[in-house]
């Protein structure tokens, strides 16, 4: 019963991550970008809805959706002034500059809203749970979960159904040809960043309810991110919630063994998973 | 005139590539460049397209200077490349790799899914593979497919027989009278002289950066083109 | 003549968190200094204040930059073990006396061993002086609030790798023996790392060891994480008594309804019936007087930060040679006074012979959030068995 | 035999680029290799110098199997090539191009070989150049890097990759007469090249490779005269 | 006939300026306030670490978010020679040298499967693994980390002579040993740097950078090449890494594995200044110290301006600021042209 709980909590913990990494695996997948300000921006907007909620009275829920628009063009900006500026073969410069960003940011939240741990106030839901008889599941993490599949499901058919995702796979693929076929890769990029911050908001909506944040929480669960990216396999989304729910389960189960385990089992499963498949479970045809 | 370049030169970083080389297409007419290897023949293509970025006066579409544009905006102005080695998007099936070409530029005209998959019907058949699990020969028809989904003025088609067998090289080449016919100016960068004459209504040929010769198919000789190939006559 | 009245300022170090998850400890630093340096003790020092980011090597850092550029003459640091042992650790490398506080003396003796694991090799400071409280004194709190309620005895216990639960879930110095002694057993499933996201693993080893009570020093996103699951997973203890997660208002506030009636130990409020040896102030005057300048609610941190600047204030005023980091140590460990918490005098009372030349203990006592009407919470003091000079002011409730 | 291909093959996917190819090549001798674009004459030169690894077959040098050898590995034992696309060291100077192929082709110290460099170079005419940044240089003289570089490996066997192509008549008369002098001195040399006239003024053999095989393999003239060869390569029409 | 040489009438001057300079830091202590020494430790650790992440990166390409992991990892071995083997600090900080060796063989074996950003991600977790595994050494702290003992600190061998030599107490006498050991190493990883890059692994490096495919079509053994960088490199990592905590007495998990303090900021370092460059570590070592040295005490706002400079100097001078000097003056400080001297030569650097 235990080993069942332990398993069903894993899952349900691999849906945050994934939801925590479904905004970096849109822009790691399309233009390789190693954003390491991805943790602080999610807080960042865990700071714009939580505005919301206690300054204009707003739900969590239409807090998010207020919040969204203006995440996505922050996003675009970013992308567009600054991030397009250094984008190439070399990754220390994009990789340098989101450092940087993310220090700025951090301190930046840190003047502007002070150091206490805040929480997006979910009511009832925060305890609620689920009764499924040989396990007891909570409310919010399953809503989590489902958010982290349907964030993925949108995703997906945006990426496979609609010109717009052809673009973006195109782009991926080849950035010079598909400037051939009239799209204009840096809007494209813009785009995907603008998008990946949508994703981000929705991120932070969960993680503000789930538990607590302050300005120095974000790149905390970078490296889960990352993990749940690599794991997937470049540009693959629901390899990305396939390696969400990896690092999910080995860190419930690690724990399960013993509490010192559990980070660490899941920085060894990812490490097992880039052994034996260098490229992540499931790579695309080309790199 | 369709499009016309002038004094065009064309850098690598510090190599240059191109050394001020006139070329002039009309509307409708088919072109061939022909050149040895490394001539310049492709970095011609590609500053014509716009993924070299030039001086604006070095390339003008019907008297308007495009030489600074982006390659989407040249492609969105009705020049559309098949660019060397077909680089088809491995991620996109074939005929998403079709319907990519359409997108930016919605133009009326002769082009569309269903015309393409007349002029190649092998491709229909294969609509749902992914483009790179076809024949080098399926895929430089994807390739030239997908630049007429933009019913383009001008269509530039780089090196489209190279590693393809015979047969498939016919199959390629007589689609070009049909893309002519329906109104689209071509150019063809080809190393077979033959096959680039049997095509085109004009020829230039191309040596180390520079064209050495320029004239109408009909009246060219092969000691001129040797010539212009070779350097002086061996 | 005491070193206060030669003219030339005494200069304190101050080595605080002001930027980084530990910010909430340093939030009164500004208004507590200038207090200080206001009152008429305060006019004959300077206080130059380095911020170590919440990240002990840059402690570490600041507090040699303190010793060696700014030349200070006595150093005074608190918040958490992650800032006091590494400077510590540097004043006594250095020679240059300090007093810390606000943090446990076992993490903070024990913690700056070679080998914590080994007590016969333990050594105690000759410059480093610490005031606070200690594990037994956790004990008897925390046992003292769970014999207020009718439970089972079963203790679950929630100790992250840091310093702190280290120093809490250590089989034999930490708490174990000590609620086992007091007639409870701790369930302790093994030290986590912070930041987990999941404790379903901790969940379910205390439902199966049928725990009523839960303890444990716990980081504020830890806890929140740890009992939404909780009460999720159905696991519904009659109390939960825990450290640092419920320090502030603000962080119980961040857990709504599900914050009433945590408990945790309470080591300074607005209610303590203590002054201020320097600005005369009583602990409710300061908590006033704070929350009037900075619009902010008072924070136990507080009056630990306050006392740091009356004992520095009271030392120097005993020594001749504010330079003398000889005299100035010898003075620190002759110090008897009462502050604004409680009686400070490094007298051994209480402490074990090993740390008794170093440590000093303040009284603790015990509280209980209260949710008032209006959505904010009231610290209730519940139990006050080893301190009775501090009332309180309810009893202990059980859990919902 | 300095080299020996026994039903070497090599596929990308369903594409077969390399099919079956069998050729002895002795030592001392050069060999002209033609056939069309994507014959496959790149291909058969990548597996020879192990950039790229066979499908199958065996590859043999110098009496030893090399089928599986790392690319440096054989170049230490005695293989040397150019690019088709020339890919000097941009960011070096041409002398450090040929010091880097030098000292490491030889494995010996920068020290040993300074003389040599300096004499491939003369022989190369690019002697005047030396302390240029090869990333300047215009296509010629990337040419002669190209020869000049894989000539400091001190390579036993010299592959050669359209090296003349684009060069005007002029400087491919020069670049023939190097390449005619190091066959001189007894280097064998396989050469991959479409200005025929160049070719056949050095090899004593010729191979022709259409659709990765092998469709002719002897004399130049004889083969120059087949039929095959003439449709074929250079599309005539007879 | 026809020699060798990199010597440029820049490089010479550097040379004699630089031993001129490194005799004057050597005999600095005797002269200078402690203030000054201990800044100069300080810098003289960071950029150490800068060169030797710049040798990994900068010419070997493989661009490491986990040399934090060889900084802890040396650390660590120092603490547990002094407290468990009772070694002298001094000789431990061989150990730490040693235990980074050692831990960087499954680290290489490990990372060299990954590419790009995948590389940098994977010694990323390896460092976090590292810490994580460390943070259960019980005998050292554990997750609260431990002290070197006072009488080990005061024990360091040289205190006492430095003692007797310049009359100072015992703590300057020590920090005295510390800059001294920061100063010896700082010198032998820039000269053994500089040495190596105008050695035969030099232009091996040079050659892989501008094209892989090529450097292996003449005989460079691009593996073997990366396995040398990256040993060396960590080795060095783990000398400093044990030096400063050596210096700090104090130690703990989250500070000896810290990715901001001994990977981000070292980065910083050397974008800023020029990756790729001997001179750009320095440069870039002397903004950060400057940036620190007058801001630090601003908390946020300092930290905020780190992060702005550092996207300000990645969009206006991509080749960060020695790049941008060098490629106007065409300067370099440590010449590692290699140039043919002789007769028919023209042009050239
Ligand atoms: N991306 C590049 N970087 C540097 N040099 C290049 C690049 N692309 C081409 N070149 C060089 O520019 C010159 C012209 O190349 P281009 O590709 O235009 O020739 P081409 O005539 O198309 O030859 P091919 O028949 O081989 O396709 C060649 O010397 C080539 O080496
Ligand atoms: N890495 C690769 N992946 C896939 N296909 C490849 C690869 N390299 C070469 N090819 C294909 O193999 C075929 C043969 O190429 P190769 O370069 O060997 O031809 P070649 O005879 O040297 O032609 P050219 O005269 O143009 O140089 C071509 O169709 C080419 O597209
Ligand atoms: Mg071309
Ligand atoms: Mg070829």
């Amino acid at each position: 019963m235990i080993w069942l709980d332990t398993l069903v909590q894993g899952i349900l913990l691999g849906g945050l991550y994934a939801l925590f990494a479904a905004g970096l695996s849109l822009v790691f997948g399309i233009m390789r970008l190693v954003n390491l300000a991805h943790g602080d921006l999610i807080v960042f907007a865990a700071y714009l809805v939580l505005t919301g909620v206690t300054l204009l009275g707003l739900s969590p829920l239409t807090a998010a959706l207020v919040a969204a628009p203006v995440m996505f063009a922050l996003g675009w900006l970013l992308q567009s002034l600054v991030l397009n500026r250094v984008l190439g073969r070399d990754i220390l410069p994009p990789l340098l500059v989101t450092f940087g960003l993310s220090v700025a940011l951090q301190n930046g939240l840190l003047e502007g809203f002070s150091a206490d741990s805040r929480r997006i106030p979910a009511g009832a839901l925060e305890g609620a749970s689920l009764n499924l008889g040989v396990v007891t599941v909570g409310l919010m993490p399953l809503v989590t979960f489902a958010a982290a599949v349907l964030v993925i499901l949108a995703l997906s058919a945006l990426f496979f159904r609609t010109a717009l995702g052809r673009a973006f796979r195109a782009t991926s693929d080849d950035a010079v040809t598909a400037g051939l076929m009239g799209i204009e890769p840096k809007r494209v990029f813009a785009m995907a960043t603008g998008l990946a911050m949508v994703v981000v908001t929705i991120a932070a909506l969960f993680l503000g309810m789930r538990a607590n944040f302050d300005p120095s929480i974000g790149p905390a669960r970078l490296v889960y991110a990352f993990e749940a990216v690599i794991i997937g396999g470049l540009g693959s989304l629901w390899g990305t919630l396939a390696g969400g729910i990896v690092i999910g389960l080995a860190q419930t189960i690690g724990a399960t063994v013993n509490p010192e385990w559990q980070i660490l089992a899941g920085h060894l499963a990812f490490l097992a998973v880039l052994l034996l498949k260098p490229r992540g479970l499931f790579p695309r045809a080309v790199d | 005139m369709l499009l016309e370049t002038r004094a065009l030169t064309a850098d690598y970083g510090q190599f240059r590539a191109l050394f001020g080389v006139d070329v002039t297409v009309a509307a409708g007419e088919c072109v061939a460049v022909i050149g040895a290897n490394g001539a310049g023949k492709s970095t011609l293509m590609r500053s014509i397209a716009g993924v070299l970025a030039n001086a604006p006066g070095m390339v003008l579409h019907r008297g308007e200077p495009i030489g600074a544009l982006s390659s989407a905006a040249v492609m969105k102005r009705g020049i559309a490349m098949v660019p060397e080695g077909r680089r088809l998007f491995p991620s996109l099936t074939v005929e998403e790799n079709l319907l990519i070409g359409g997108e930016a530029r919605k133009v009326a005209g002769p082009w569309s899914l269903a015309s393409v998959y007349a002029l190649f019907p092998v491709l229909k058949e294969r609509r749902h593979h992914p483009g790179t699990a076809l024949s080098g020969g399926q895929q430089q028809m994807v390739a030239i497919g997908r630049a007429l989904m933009s019913n383009p003025e001008l269509l530039l088609c780089d090196e489209i027989s190279l590693g393809l067998a015979p047969v498939v090289i016919r199959d390629v080449y007589a689609a070009l009278p049909k893309i002519r016919a329906a109104g689209a100016a071509v150019v063809v960068v080809e190393q077979d002289i033959g096959k680039a004459l049997s095509v085109a209504d004009r020829v230039y040929c191309m040596m180390e950066g520079r064209v050495t010769l320029s004239a109408r198919a009909s009246e060219v000789t092969r000691e001129a083109v040797h010539a212009a190939y070779f350097g002086a006559a061996a | 003549m005491p070193a206060i009245a030669q003219g030339a300022k005494i200069k304190l170090g101050y080595v605080s968190p002001q930027t980084g998850p530990l910010a909430g400890f340093a939030e009164s630093d500004a208004y507590t200094i200038a207090a200080f340096l206001a009152s008429d003790a305060g006019k004959n020092f300077e206080v130059i204040v380095k911020d170590s980011q919440s990240n002990p090597n840059r402690a570490a850092e600041v507090a040699k930059e303190l010793i060696v550029e700014d030349e200070i003459d006595l150093m005074l640091v608190g918040s958490t073990p992650e800032n006091t042992n590494p400077v510590a650790t540097t004043c006594e490398a250095e020679g240059v006396p300090v007093v810390s506080t606000t943090a446990p003396w076992q993490p903070w003796f024990i913690g700056q061993q070679g080998n914590p694991g080994d007590p016969g090799s333990w050594k105690g400071f000759d410059f480093a002086f610490h005031y606070f409280w200690g594990l037994e004194d956790i004990i008897a709190v925390y046992t003292g609030m769970w014999k207020q309620l009718g439970t089972n005895g079963t203790v679950a216990g929630l100790f992250p790798n840091d310093a702190d639960g280290n120093a809490w879930g250590d089989p034999q110095n930490g708490l174990k023996p000590g609620l086992a002694a007091a007639g409870f057993s701790l369930t302790d499933p093994g030290r986590y790392q912070n930041l987990s996201d999941d404790f379903s693993a901790q969940i379910n080893a205390f439902k199966a060891a049928g725990a009523e009570i839960v303890t444990g020093v716990v980081i504020p996103p830890d806890f929140t994480t740890f009992w939404n699951q909780a009460r999720q997973q159905g696991f519904r203890p009659k109390a939960a008594t825990v450290a640092k997660a419920i320090l502030f208002p603000q962080s119980v506030e961040t857990l709504g309804e599900a914050g009433h009636n945590l408990s945790s130990e309470v080591w300074w409020s607005a209610s303590h019936p203590f002054k201020s040896t320097v600005t005369g102030q009583s602990s409710a005057e300061l908590a006033a007087d704070f929350t009037a300048k900075s619009g902010r609610p008072w924070t136990q941190p507080i009056g630990f930060s306050h006392s740091l600047f009356e004992v520095a204030a009271n030392v120097m005023g005993r020594v001749s040679d504010p330079t003398d980091t000889e005299a100035v140590a010898a003075a620190i460990a002759a110090t008897d006074m009462d502050t604004v918490v409680g009686k400070v005098a490094w007298n051994g009372a209480g402490v074990p012979p090993f740390a008794a030349k170093n440590v000093c203990k303040t009284p603790l006592v015990g509280g209980q959030w209260r949710r008032k009407e209006s959505g904010g919470f009231d610290l209730v003091i519940v139990e006050n068995g080893t301190a009775p000079q501090i009332p309180t002011a309810g009893k202990m409730e059980a859990l919902a | 035999m300095i080299l020996r291909l026994d039903d070497v093959s090599k596929s990308f996917g369903a594409l077969k680029v390399t099919d079956g190819v069998s050729v002895e090549v002795p030592r001392g001798e050069a060999l002209g290799v033609i056939g069309p674009n994507g014959a496959g004459k790149s291909t058969l030169f990548n597996l020879i110098t192990g950039n790229m690894l066979a499908n199958g077959g065996r590859i043999e040098f110098l009496g030893r199997d090399v089928t599986r050898v790392a690319a440096m590995e054989r170049v230490r034992m005695g293989v040397g090539r150019s690019f088709q696309i020339p890919q000097p060291f941009e960011g070096l100077t041409v002398f450090e191009n040929l010091l880097t192929a030098a000292a490491f082709g030889r494995g010996v110290g920068e020290a040993d070989v300074v003389e040599d460099c300096a004499r491939i170079l003369e022989e190369t005419e690019l002697l005047g150049k030396a302390n240029v940044v090869a990333g300047t240089l215009g296509l010629l003289d990337r040419k002669r890097l190209e020869l000049a570089r894989a000539m400091a490996t001190d390579p036993k066997l010299l592959l050669l990759d359209e090296i003349a192509g684009g060069l005007t008549d002029g400087e491919c008369k020069a670049l023939v007469a190097t390449i005619r002098r190091i066959h001189a001195r007894g280097t064998t040399i396989i050469w991959i090249e479409h200005v025929l006239h160049a070719l056949t003024s050095v090899v004593e053999r010729l191979m022709v490779l259409n659709f990765g095989k092998v469709i002719g393999l002897g004399a130049p003239d004889a083969i120059m005269a087949s039929r095959e060869v003439r449709e074929i390569y250079l599309g005539l029409e007879v | 006939m026809y020699r060798l040489t990199t010597s440029t009438r820049a490089g010479r001057i550097t040379g004699a300026a630089a031993v001129v300079l490194a005799l004057a830091l050597v005999a600095l202590p005797a002269v200078a306030p402690r203030a000054l020494i201990q800044d100069l430790f300080t810098i003289l650790t960071l950029l150490t670490l800068a060169q030797l992440w710049n040798l990994l990166a900068g010419y070997g390409g493989l661009v490491s978010v986990g040399q934090q992991a060889f900084v802890g990892i040396g650390a660590y071995a120092l603490f547990a020679g002094v407290i468990l083997l009772g070694w002298n600090p001094v000789a431990a900080i061989l150990l730490g040298g040693l235990a980074a060796l050692v831990l960087a063989v499954p680290t290489a074996f490990f990372a060299f499967r990954l590419q790009g950003a995948y590389f940098a991600i994977g010694t990323w977790v390896i460092a976090e693994v590292t810490r994580l595994l460390v943070a259960q050494w019980k005998t050292l702290g554990g997750g609260t980390g431990t002290s070197l003992p006072r009488e080990a600190t005061s024990a360091i061998l040289g205190t006492d002579l430095v003692r007797a030599l310049f009359g100072v107490r015992e703590a300057a006498a020590r920090d005295i040993v510390a800059y001294w050991l920061a100063l010896a190493l700082a010198v032998a990883v820039i000269a053994g740097i500089y040495w190596l890059l105008r050695n035969r692994l030099g232009l091996a490096l040079a050659a892989v950078r501008d094209n892989p495919e090529a450097a292996g079509a003449v005989g460079v053994d691009v593996r073997r090449l990366k396995w040398a960088v990256f040993l060396i490199a960590s080795a060095a990592t783990g000398l400093v890494g044990a030096l400063v905590f050596m210096q700090t007495a104090r130690i703990s998990p989250n500070a000896a594995f810290a990715v901001t303090d001994w990977t981000a900021y070292v980065i910083f370092i050397v974008v800023i200044g020029g990756i790729g460059t001997v001179e750009g570590p320095i440069l870039g070592v002397i903004v950060f110290y400057v940036l620190r040295s007058a801001l630090a005490d601003y908390g946020t706002w300092y930290l905020m301006t780190l992060g702005v400079v550092a996207i300000a100097v990645m969009l206006f001078a991509p080749k960060g600021l020695w790049g941008s000097i060098s490629a106007r003056g065409n300067l370099h400080l440590f010449p590692i042209r290699r140039r043919l001297v002789g007769p028919k030569i023209e042009g050239g650097i």
